[in-house]
């Protein structure tokens, strides 16, 4: 279970909340591979959380960092939540396509989707903006889309039975839907940006990084490590992978590990409120300087 | 074999589901077979995962359940009996009682932390009212000559509920424990799915997410047997409460 | 002076009194930058920025429509299951332990299930939210239909009533108490159903809109929201009370 | 003149004829055996009384004659020769809970014409109820609903509602048990004219001597421990009866004392075996 | 002998006194006035009888008594002196509605002793439970549910139950309306030696004429719409009495005639008013 609320951490040891997919790797294999400890993190505690409760329990301290993504980071600030993206986690690699626009077989081209309904794992998350952002520059106009909320798990059924014209996939989905012989419309990653644009972050409460800047620092570090131990040791990261994911290690073979990286760029957090300006309702304001972490001083 | 009919439904369509699943009629890999279904259930209780999951969520709900049935029950009591009470709370418990529970997940996290707390706050929220509403309903209906029997022979306030507004409303408390139980049950695992990574209700969007739909449905299916059990033991505990007897027995006969 | 014909009919809004007092002493001693427990003067405004383009009318209008259709399937399935399985012994054995067991599976992991069948339909809404609102009904209606008096069995047999009018005039007004009973009970869990899949579907209705808000961290206006949801739920209420109100009116009591 | 009854006889022209009744009630840890070995008839046209002790059996006989409770395996129970297996037409019965047996959410009038409903025009519904209320003195309550009456008006109710059915059969358990004397006399006799005009056959329960001997033809002494038929007394007094008239003959007292000494008999019997026996 | 009686006097040596007592029902669409100007008085040890038609108020100005129903504004109603706001102590009650009176999920025993939890010892309670049920020859039927019991059965119970609480004062609507000749006089014989052991007053609400002169010390007869006090007559019968000597004395039947003549006095000038106004 959850371990308790309040309990500061200055103990010297972390409480990270994770999520089930390939996102966390670079945190699971910091923790079997010693990194943490390497850099003066006593002991950490991971639990996978299920759905986006993550910024209530940063705020009550029942956990000191987890995975989150642009959008909410944004909104949440801008709603007052003095939240810090302590690390970044994907970064640039051409050859990996981690979304895909799942799509019906009769349809071939992406101005077909012209007023479909499309399957999305969060209506305001990071994956729907992209989409909206690469449907548009299509000259698809995104408003006159309906979009659902769809479980990942449930986007190819859905699809096969006809209820949803088109799904925004990821992985470990995209494999097993290519397998299944769904076909893509292409990535809609790289639509807000030329440049590969991390969405993905490792998040913490503004109080707890002020109060214990090492332990972000060596979080941070670890999480270095971590990256390029999984570039050289791709064979092991998979079984990492699969350990945590539950998936066979076969299954978890099928998708592209990535790139990982600790960046955080304050330009990439502003491409994204921008873009959810634009394509998410969203209309509050953001000091995206505030937004990183900077280190200890 | 009279006891036998009642499985013969379930059979009957489970049989139908793997045939329609054999043969290919029903294409979706999130709806597994039953047989496929067997064989994970199978895996997971010899892991012992299904019991530590389904001990955490029995805890949550009996635990929720327990207090929300506590709370309606003295809630129901304090409306159905006292006017004044009734005049000046009833509308409040009105508003209160379709307030949706899971749009509270959040701020019961902020307030309890993702913790068993938490689930049995949700639980308990959604157990009261049945209890409550039933409690009042029934309270009420105490017979005229009754009241005039209780007022002539000088019984105190207490001895009144106790006696008389109690066992009348018995039946349908009775009715709305069994209510209150599914809808903790329900209300747990909705928790556990959105909130606390723990229990039945976590473990099967885990199951889902690393692609076992057969695991899932084992614990989906799972929680309607657990319910069936519940509601025996609740239904059996009954016969010994003085008077609840026979309120239970009209009750019961499905476990 | 006679025996007082107690009138327990429709709630007065005087018994809002307890919650608007909570609500006042929230705006006093409560903290106005607090991100998730912003005082009750927040969620006034936020949510009236919904009504500017008519977001939360027609929130509202869906939430009502699906809930509308679904009480009323919920009440007349669960009244007809209640009454077969209360009455026809065969029926209970056969029925009974598989709706046992359908009471309690949890309808919002269907979700997927019923979407994967029916679609991002109306209809789909309404079997999720029927099939958990109509068990309350279904279970008080069993309940009065199994305590009915025998005499009043014995009556309709010696007038040779027939078996359908002997259902009309006797054994249906008997179990009008219970049904009302399950309907009291099942009105606002119908909404919270309703509620609960509009907010995993965000298909359409008051639940998306507390579902956008929730992931916006707008809490003001998800409590705005849940007023409003409250608000709706007082008035169903009165009318399910008046309904009873009107139905019981031969009862000296009630 | 009284007359000790002989045997009952089988006879298609009977409207009831039980032979080797037996009842038993099972509840969760006993048994209990309530009539044992009954046997009489009744001829069509007949008035038959029944008296007995409270808790021998009385209710219990009239309920499986309208075949609302099944008797024992190996018991007779016929009407107008044939087995009897459900509640038979044309039989109309008063039961002895009045309160219970009114439909709480029907006004008097509507309670009355629960039978009739979809069987008559309505204007000759409402014709007939007017009737039926007015026999039973509740012309002008017909709108109340039952608790608004008392005691005795309620079972005056259930009356005009079996009276309303112009029923061939009537059982009545007790039915002018809560009336005072005047109301009681006035529906004696309309129950008398009532089954005079109609050939009506009557099964009545009654726990007053005065009204057995006064009505019937025929009186049953139902006693004993399972209770059997103890004694069987035909009333041979003339008909039309009257208040006043019949109950000065020498031949009303004669039959009132017979009738009397017979319970007296019988309970005492009845007291004997139990204290002898401790059975029940 | 038999006696006219005297106009009611007020007195605290009085168990109750009423006077200018009236009561009206509201109902949704019509008031409906039940008694008007009753009054009358009731001795410490005395044993009232109340006649009158079905439906004329006896049960209403019995729950008056009770302290369970407040009459019109302006009524006077007196238990030993005091207005009467609630319940008084010391006030048994048994109902005419037996079936509705008994709690049905507790057995016999638990029925009677309902009212003596929490202020006897269990043993004295087991013990006066027992006694009680003997009385109304139930003992055997004390672990029972109500349903199991006939009606005469359950109407005992009731019997039993306000007994068995030893109350100062009795008021009894119609309790052996039910039973069966044997049964009523042993029970009759029982209240009686009840009554004069433990010097209670009882107001015994009955139909039979015969039972109202063997038990009372005076009879009212309720009468007219509404009701008022029509006739008080007094029974000037020596105590101890007996079923059989006391009822074959010649002022018992002398009694009895004028309180038959009484009643039938007043239902007439009843039946006349009725249909020269039409009220009701
Ligand atoms: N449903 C039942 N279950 C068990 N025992 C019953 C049931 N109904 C009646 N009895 C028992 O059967 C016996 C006869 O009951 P019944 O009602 O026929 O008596 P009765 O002659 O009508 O008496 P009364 O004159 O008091 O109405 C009684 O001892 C009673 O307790
Ligand atoms: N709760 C009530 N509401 C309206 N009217 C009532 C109510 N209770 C009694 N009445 C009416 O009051 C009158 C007197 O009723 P009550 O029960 O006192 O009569 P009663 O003398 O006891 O008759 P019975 O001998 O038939 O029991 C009747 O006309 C009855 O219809
Ligand atoms: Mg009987
Ligand atoms: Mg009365």
């Amino acid at each position: 279970g959850g371990s308790s609320g309040s309990t500061s951490s200055s103990d010297g040891s972390i409480r990270v909340a994770l999520n089930n997919t390939n996102d966390s790797l670079a945190v699971v294999v910091a923790q079997q591979q010693g990194f943490f400890t390497k850099h003066g993190i006593k002991d950490v505690k991971t639990t996978t959380l299920n759905d986006i409760t993550l910024v209530p329990s940063l705020l009550n301290k029942q956990y000191d960092l987890g995975f989150s993504v642009a959008p909410i980071m944004l909104r949440a600030s801008s709603s007052g939540v003095p939240l810090v993206a302590v690390s970044g986690n994907n970064g640039d690699s051409p050859e990996d396509q981690s979304v895909q626009i799942f799509v019906r077989p009769d349809i071939t081209d992406v101005k077909q989707l012209k007023g479909k309904r499309i399957g999305s794992p969060t209506l305001t998350g990071n994956i729907n903006i992209s989409t909206k952002a690469w449907l548009s520059s299509n000259g698809v106009d995104p408003a006159a889309e309906q979009f659902v909320q769809v479980p990942t798990p449930n986007m190819i059924d859905e699809l096969k039975a006809g209820q949803v014209d088109a799904v925004e996939v990821i992985n470990p989905f995209i494999s097993v839907g290519k397998q299944a012989g769904m076909h893509s419309l292409g990535d809609p990653e790289r639509a807000l940006s030329p440049n590969y644009l991390g969405g993905t972050y490792w998040i913490a409460s503004k109080d707890w990084t002020s109060a214990n800047p090492k332990l972000a620092d060596g979080f941070k570090a670890a999480l270095q490590d971590a990256a390029q131990w999984i570039k050289a040791n791709n064979d092991q990261a998979y079984t990492a992978l699969a350990g945590y994911t539950k998936v066979t290690a076969e299954q978890a073979k099928k998708s592209p590990l990535g790139e990982f990286t600790t960046e955080v760029s304050q330009d990439d957090l502003k491409i994204w409120g921008d873009a959810m300006k634009k394509f998410g309702g969203f209309n509050g304001t953001v000091d995206y300087s505030k937004l990183v972490y900077t280190g200890a001083k | 074999m009279r006891r036998l009919l009642g499985f013969a439904v379930p059979v009957i369509a489970i049989l139908l589901w793997q045939l329609v699943k054999s043969t290919g009629l029903l294409p979706y890999d999130n709806i597994p077979a039953p047989s496929d279904i067997w064989s994970s259930t199978v895996d997971l209780a010899s892991s012992g995962e299904l019991l530590a999951n389904t001990g955490h969520t029995l805890a949550a709900c009996l635990g929720g359940w327990a207090l929300g049935c506590v709370l309606g029950l003295l809630l129901g009591l304090l409306l159905g009996l006292v006017r004044p009470a009734w005049t000046y709370g009833m509308a409040s418990v009105e508003v209160l009682r379709a307030l949706p529970a899971i749009s509270f997940v959040p701020i019961v996290v902020i307030l309890l932390a993702q913790t068993v707390e938490m689930e049995i706050v949700i639980a308990a929220w959604v157990a009261i009212w049945p209890v409550a509403i039933s409690t009042i309903d029934g309270v009420r209906g105490v017979n005229p000559v009754h009241q005039d029997l209780a007022r002539s022979l000088g019984l105190s306030p207490v001895a009144k509920v106790v006696k008389f507004a109690l066992p009348t409303a018995l039946p349908k408390i009775v009715v709305s424990l069994r209510l209150s139980l599914s809808a903790a049950l329900v209300l747990a695992i909705v928790a556990e799915i959105v909130g606390d990574p723990d229990g039945i209700g976590y473990a099967l969007v885990q199951e889902q997410q690393s692609l076992r739909p057969a695991a899932m449905f084992s614990y989906i299916l799972l929680t309607g047997v657990l319910g069936i059990v519940l509601n025996f033991i609740l239904v059996w505990a009954l016969r010994f409460v003085p008077g609840a007897r026979q309120a239970a027995m009209g009750a019961d006969d499905a476990a | 002076m006679p025996r007082k014909t107690r009138k327990s009919g429709v709630a007065p809004l005087r018994g809002l009194l307890p919650l608007a007092l909570l609500l006042v002493l929230w705006q006093v001693i409560g903290d106005s930058s607090s991100t998730f427990f912003p005082p009750p003067a927040a969620w006034f405004s936020q949510t009236w920025e919904l009504t500017s383009g008519g977001a939360l009318l027609d929130g509202l209008l869906a939430t009502l429509e699906t809930f509308v259709v679904s009480l009323v399937a919920a009440t007349v399935i669960g009244a007809v299951l209640g009454l077969l399985i209360g009455r026809v012994p065969l029926a209970e054995r056969l029925l009974g332990p598989i709706l046992e067991y359908f009471r309690f599976l949890p309808g919002v992991a269907l979700v997927p299930l019923a979407v994967l069948l029916v679609g991002y339909t109306e209809s789909m809404k309404l079997y999720v939210v029927v099939f958990g609102a109509l068990w309350p009904v279904l279970l008080q209606v069993r309940q009065s239909a199994k305590a009915a008096d025998v005499i009043l069995s014995d009556v309709a047999s010696t007038l040779r009533l027939g078996k359908f009018a002997a259902f009309r005039k006797i054994h249906l007004p008997a179990i009008v108490p219970g049904l009302l009973l399950g309907v009291k009970i099942a009105a606002p869990l119908t909404l919270v159903l309703v509620l609960v899949v509009e907010i995993s579907t965000q298909v359409s209705g008051l639940g998306k809109l507390m579902e956008t808000a929730q992931q916006n961290f707008q809490s003001a206006q998800v409590y705005g929201l849940v007023v409003v949801v409250g608000l709706v739920a007082l008035v169903i209420n009165m009318l399910v009370s008046a309904a009873e109100g009107f139905l019981l009116r031969y009862r000296p009591e009630h | 003149m009284t007359v000790e009854a002989t045997a009952p006889a089988t006879d298609t022209a009977d409207a009831f004829s039980c032979s080797k009744l037996f009842v038993e009630y099972r509840t969760r840890d006993k048994v209990l055996r309530v009539l044992e070995d009954v046997g009489f008839s009744c001829a069509q046209g007949e008035f038959l009384s029944i008296l007995g002790p409270s808790g021998t059996g009385k209710t219990t006989l009239l309920r499986i004659l309208a075949g609302l409770l099944t008797p024992g395996q190996g018991s007779s129970v016929r009407f107008r020769g044939q087995e009897i297996t459900g509640p038979p037409t044309g039989v109309g019965i008063v039961f002895q809970n009045y309160a219970a047996s009114l439909l709480q959410w029907r006004t008097v009038e509507r309670n009355v014409a629960l039978g009739l409903e979809g069987r008559t025009s309505k204007s000759e519904r409402d014709e007939r109820v007017r009737e039926a209320l007015e026999l039973v003195g509740l012309a002008d309550r017909g709108s109340d609903y039952p608790w608004q009456l008392s005691g005795g008006m309620q079972q005056r109710v259930q009356i005009a509602r079996s009276l309303v059915m112009r029923p061939e059969v009537l059982l009545m358990d007790e039915p002018f048990g809560a009336l005072d004397a005047m109301t009681k006399a006035q529906l004696q006799d309309e129950l008398l004219k009532v089954a005079a005009v109609t050939g009506a056959t009557v099964v009545f329960v009654t726990h007053d001597i005065d009204e057995a001997v006064y009505l019937s033809d025929r009186v049953l002494v139902l006693a004993g421990k399972p209770a059997t038929v103890g004694r069987e007394l035909r009333i041979d007094l003339p008909r039309p009866r009257d208040q006043v008239a019949t109950k000065e003959l020498p031949a009303y007292l004669a039959a009132r004392h017979r009738v009397y000494e017979a319970l007296r008999a019988e309970s005492e019997a009845q007291a004997e075996t139990q204290s002898g026996s401790g059975a029940q």
